[in-house]
């Protein structure tokens, strides 16, 4: 179809849904309501299971299931996207030479912000049952983290960093550490992902039965996942290029 | 106020939409992508605020939780749905960057590998 | 439905659990042992969990299963947990679900290069997802399994990245798929603003006896587009054709096989469990057909002007969820027997042609019917099958495929739709008879030799000239004898058809859902009196939809024969193809368009009979 | 909080519109981690500091470096031209 004609088809869409969703978001309840059945019954179940961060609690505890099933979506992409990134029949991958030329304050930079994302994605995938956070968004941390090695110009320390044979293992581990958890639940208290931990104090570190067991199962996955997946983006825009191509081995550099 | 954080919420996901249909670069229509999602997050968190209540989260380890709070559920679905738009974006900026080589375009106007 | 068997309640969501840890295994060991142990391994996991959905049809036709995850059971009406909820409609998808990803890992045993068993692994997540699918009854937990269905199949519809094909095809599917689940998901924030639950059964009691506002029919469209963007329904449709074409063959038939059927699966679920009590089925019937109609007879004729093989079967399976939906669209308990019958068959043939296409790309290269005119010859085998699927099809008897179709046309007399029965005799006419077209051109070199098939441009292969097969393997053939043979056994097994009335009475029984759900006995359904599969009528009807593709095959042979004498024909003919051609345009744009639109329609299909 | 509220919404829909008529990918990079940053800010006066969080980690830093890599593979000049030597 051409352009102005996609545009009417388009408009005349958005003109529908427009008709459909006006007088339906006018029969919503207020904004700000009061009315939230299913919070009520998550908080009792989160503080019956001692889990101070109720968000959590959905996620691991009351919902595992989707989560489990998010975390299949992740390992699934991540996979997916190693498989679509894998260099083709006519490339090849060129290996790195030396160090970049970085401006030393980069380099600083990433040095000594390296160490600081550490220590806050492990602090949110272990605090994720009592505080804001937990595995994934720690996880993200940890994972990107890594990669403030590669800002700081020195590949050949994250290549040493990051070998991906070691983090597939970790991917694994973590994934299937949560299954793993799940069938336990079942083995333990004849349900799956049945929190059959002891409960602990709420608020606690250790609180919530299986949710901080989760996190922790969750943030090595993502970390491991997210290391992965910048890994092979990084390789494709750096390093594959095709076969015999005529291009300079050592030629390009970092932006 | 409720007429307008919904209509953020679809306007995003429309725009988004409207982003993929007149894109001229596949990579401009996968972030595009992530707009319309953006939409989604907004739409759900829009559903389960309270006025004058606090996050879901009782970090005290004393305080027994008496305050109200927003609803949780609707985060702990967004939290999924976050999840999802990364790793969807990954993928199929994957794809864009394999269509680039084989097609040396990733113009939508000028693919024509499948067509009919 | 009174009993539950808490033994089969408890293995239910290892059917999800299970091929997930067995990808965890292949990601970390993938890479480190042999193809073959790959490929065993995978197999293993496939069987098991066919094994596991097969108890699960067991147990499930006696009660439904019911499985509060983690036992949140409810209390009272309440619950903050995910239910799992399996009637033997759920657990018979999810047992052809597995059993069809066990099939094409064993036809891919020698099929596709694969060195780090990332394959192996997507396939195994994409299981998960269908199993998920099926079982779970909890609207997110839905969102979240067509999720990862989709982050499956968008890698595994690249997996060839050589091929530009492949790659547009993954990129549009995955573009829409995710555009469509977004919207469904807007509609789930809808409704649960509206209700404050999410789980299936509640929701319905919910919603019962409420006339439907406008917060409840957006709700219904905006979750129905997801879905239907999933069946593959006109004008959701364009994506399935781009990306059944181009994904490796066993993966195609995976495809076409169970997981656009799966669409149409959760929108009647989420219909009958969720929406039933409020929008009645008199109101819903006709956008149902309405939307039934438009996708077979689209599909059919797109079907019929394809040259590209996969392409052509991609647009046959379109023509076919028309016609589940067509059957589905009654919302009545024969409609849906018929249905469940006719998906089962449709399965295992649309499977066994799209191996088949693998076959013959592995042979040839090639799966462009002009270009291979007559180039079969030497593969007689694959010829038969390739013409007794065609045959099957078009609803030849006595396989399931027809045994659905014979009980969906009756269904539709039973309701005094005639013409719904010439739909579904010519649609699967049509359908079957490019098929037989394609074996006559291909393998037996019948009709005109096509000329211009150099213009055409080359069709994505999937393995260089070098590493072709010669000799059929025998692995690939057992796994497409197994699902010819499936589907004949459907056809010809005293109480399919019983058994698919009582999946179906279960299926649309919305208050024996909920009272199981809620851990209370439902009320005992009436069991119809025992009837034999086939009458007379249905036979006929077969017989006569297998003739007339036979007859169209011929007539597409020789059609520029006869055209010729018939100008005005052949421009009408044209002029329409060449309309419907650039509305298919594989461009991404008029996708996303056509969605939004399709909103608008479905919105209007629905909500303008409550007005 | 209802101003901040409007304030925090009017400027993420600005910021989506800004994105999405970005038509340099590269520079998209930049406007969605500004749209995602936007983001956060909106869920932290809906009280939902998890999901502020897990936005700045995926929507500020890990999509945008993915966009910016994938701009960089395809849009390098004489990266995608060279390919065609190979096929």
């Amino acid at each position: 179809m051409s352009r102005p004609v996609r545009y009417v088809v388009f408009c005349l869409g958005v003109v529908g849904l427009a008709i459909l969703l006006a007088p339906a978001v006018a029969h919503l309840p207020a904004f700000g309501s009061t009315f939230h059945p299913y919070r009520t019954l998550a908080v009792a179940a989160a503080v019956a299971h001692r889990t101070a961060n109720v968000v959590s609690a959905i996620n691991f505890d009351q919902r595992g299931l989707d989560t489990f099933g998010e975390e299949s979506i992740f390992l699934a992409s991540v996979a997916g996207a190693a498989l679509l990134l894998r260099p083709g029949e006519h490339e090849t991958e060129r290996r790195p030479l030396g160090h970049a030329r970085m401006l030393d304050a980069t380099r600083l930079l990433g040095y000594v912000l390296l160490p600081l994302s550490t220590i806050l994605g492990l602090d949110l995938i272990s605090h994720g049952n009592v505080t804001p956070g937990g595995g994934f968004q720690g996880g993200v941390v940890l994972g990107t983290g890594l990669h403030l090695l590669y800002v700081a110009g020195s590949y050949d320390a994250l290549e040493k960093m990051r070998p991906t044979t070691l983090f597939e293992w970790g991917e694994a581990i973590g994934a299937g550490s949560y299954g793993a958890l799940g069938v336990a639940g079942l083995l333990a208290s004849g349900a799956f992902l049945a929190n059959f931990v002891p409960l602990g104090h709420f608020g606690a570190l250790f609180s919530g039965g299986t949710v901080p067991l989760l996190n922790i199962a969750v943030g090595i996955e993502v970390a491991s996942g997210g290391a992965i997946l910048l890994s092979h983006f990084l390789r494709q825009a750096m390093f594959t290029e095709p076969a015999g191509g005529g291009r300079r081995a050592s030629g390009e550099r970092d932006e | 106020m409720k007429g307008l954080i919904y209509f953020v919420a679809f306007f995003l996901l429309i725009i988004g939409a409207f982003g993929i249909a007149r894109s001229k670069d596949l990579v401009h229509a996968v972030v595009c992508l992530s707009v319309a999602q953006a939409g989604t997050y907004v739409l759900l968190l829009a559903v389960g605020y309270q006025h004058h209540a606090s996050p879901p989260v009782f970090g005290s380890p004393a305080s027994r939780p008496t305050r109200d709070v927003v609803d949780p559920l609707v985060q702990a679905m967004a939290l999924t749905d976050i999840v999802v738009s990364a790793t969807v974006t990954a993928l199929l900026l994957a794809i864009s960057i394999q269509i680039a080589k084989r097609n040396h375009s990733v113009d939508p106007d000028e693919l024509n590998a499948v067509e009919g | 439905m009174a009993h539950f068997d808490h033994g089969a309640a408890a293995l239910l969501p290892l059917a999800v659990a299970v091929p997930m840890l067995g990808a965890s295994v292949m990601l970390a060991l993938g890479r480190h042992v042999s193809r073959l142990v790959r490929d065993l391994f995978a197999i293993a996991i496939a069987a098991g969990v066919t094994g596991l959905s097969g108890y699960f049809l067991a147990v499930a036709s006696s009660g439904r299963i019911v499985n509060w995850v983690a036992t949140w059971t409810p209390l009272g009406h309440r619950s903050v947990g995910i239910v799992l909820e399996v009637d033997p409609m759920g657990a018979g998808i999810a047992l052809l679900a597995a059993g069809l990803v066990t099939c094409a890992l064993i036809f891919s045993l020698r099929y596709l290069e694969s060195d780090t068993g990332h394959f192996h692994l997507l396939v195994l997540c994409f299981l998960a997802g269908m199993e998920g699918f099926a079982l779970t009854g909890d609207l997110f937990d839905l969102f979240v399994f067509l999720e990862l269905m989709g982050a499956s199949a968008y890698a595994l519809t690249a997996h060839n990245i050589e091929d530009p094909q492949a790659l547009q095809g993954g990129l549009n599917f995955g573009i829409i798929n995710s555009l469509g689940a977004y919207v469904s998901l807007m509609g789930i924030g809808l409704l649960y603003a509206k209700t404050g639950v999410l789980q299936l059964p509640l929701l319905g009691a919910k919603l019962a006896g409420h006339r439907p506002g406008p917060l409840v029919i957006a709700a219904f469209v905006l979750i129905f587009t997801g879905l239907l963007v999933k069946s593959g329904v006109v004008p959701f449709h364009f994506w399935l054709a781009d990306a059944h074409a181009v994904a490796p063959a066993p993966v195609c038939m995976l495809f076409s096989a169970v997981m656009d059927p799966l669409g149409v699966y959760a929108a009647f679920r989420v219909y009958w469990t969720v929406f039933s009590p409020t929008i009645a089925p008199a109101h819903a019937r006709v956008a149902f057909l309405s939307l039934g109609v438009a996708t077979a007879v689209i599909g059919a004729v797109m079907c019929c002007a394809q040259r590209h093989i996969k392409r052509l079967l991609a647009y046959s399976t379109i023509a076919h969820v028309g016609l589940f939906f067509c059957a589905l669209g009654l919302l009545r308990e024969d409609g849906t027997a018929a249905a469940a019958l006719y998906a089962a068959g449709h399965a295992g043939i649309k499977g066994a042609l799209f191996l088949l296409c693998g076959m013959l790309l592995d042979r040839y290269g090639n799966v462009d019917e002009l270009h291979l005119f007559g180039k079969g010859r030497g593969s007689p085998h694959l010829g038969l099958l390739f013409g007794l699927c065609g045959f099957a099809l078009a609803g030849l008897p006595p396989f399931g495929l027809a045994l659905g179709k014979a009980l969906a046309e009756k269904a539709a007399i039973d309701q005094h739709l005639y013409w719904m029965v010439a739909l579904f005799v010519l649609v699967s006419a049509l359908t079957g008879g490019a098929v037989l077209r394609v074996t006559a051109r291909v393998f037996l070199g019948l009709g005109d030799r096509p000329k211009g098939d150099a213009e055409y441009r080359a069709v994505g292969t999937e393995r260089p000239p070098a590493q072709r097969l010669q000799a059929l393997p025998a692995a690939a053939l057992s796994a497409i004898g197994v699902l010819i043979a499936g589907t004949l056994a459907l056809g010809v097994l005293p109480g399919a058809r019983d058994a698919a009335e009582r999946a179906a009475a279960a299926f649309i029984d919305r208050s024996g859902y909920l009272a199981n759900a809620l851990g209370h006995a439902g009320h005992q359904l009436a069991i119809a009196p025992s009837a034999p599969n086939w009458d007379l009528r249905g036979v006929l009807l077969g017989i006569a939809s297998a003739l007339l593709a036979a007859g169209f095959a011929a007539a597409s042979c020789y059609g520029r024969r006869i055209l010729v004498h018939v100008p005005a024909l052949r421009l009408g003919t044209r002029a329409v193809l060449r309309a419907l051609h650039r509305v298919h345009s594989g461009h991404i744009g008029d996708y996303v368009a056509w969605l939004m639109a399709g909103c608008a329609i479905l919105a209007g299909l629905i909500g303008l009979p409550l007005r | 909080m209802t101003a901040i509220l409007a304030a925090c919404l009017l400027l993420v829909a600005a910021a989506g519109l800004a994105v999405v008529l970005t038509g340099d990918p590269a520079r998209q990079a930049l406007t969605l981690s500004a749209l995602s940053l936007l983001l956060a800010l909106l869920f932290l006066a809906l009280e939902a500091p998890d999901v502020a969080l897990s936005e700045i980690g995926i929507g500020t830093a890990i999509v945008p470096l993915m966009v910016m890599l994938a701009v960089r593979k395809i849009h390098a000049p004489g990266k995608v031209d060279s390919r065609s030597a190979g096929r």
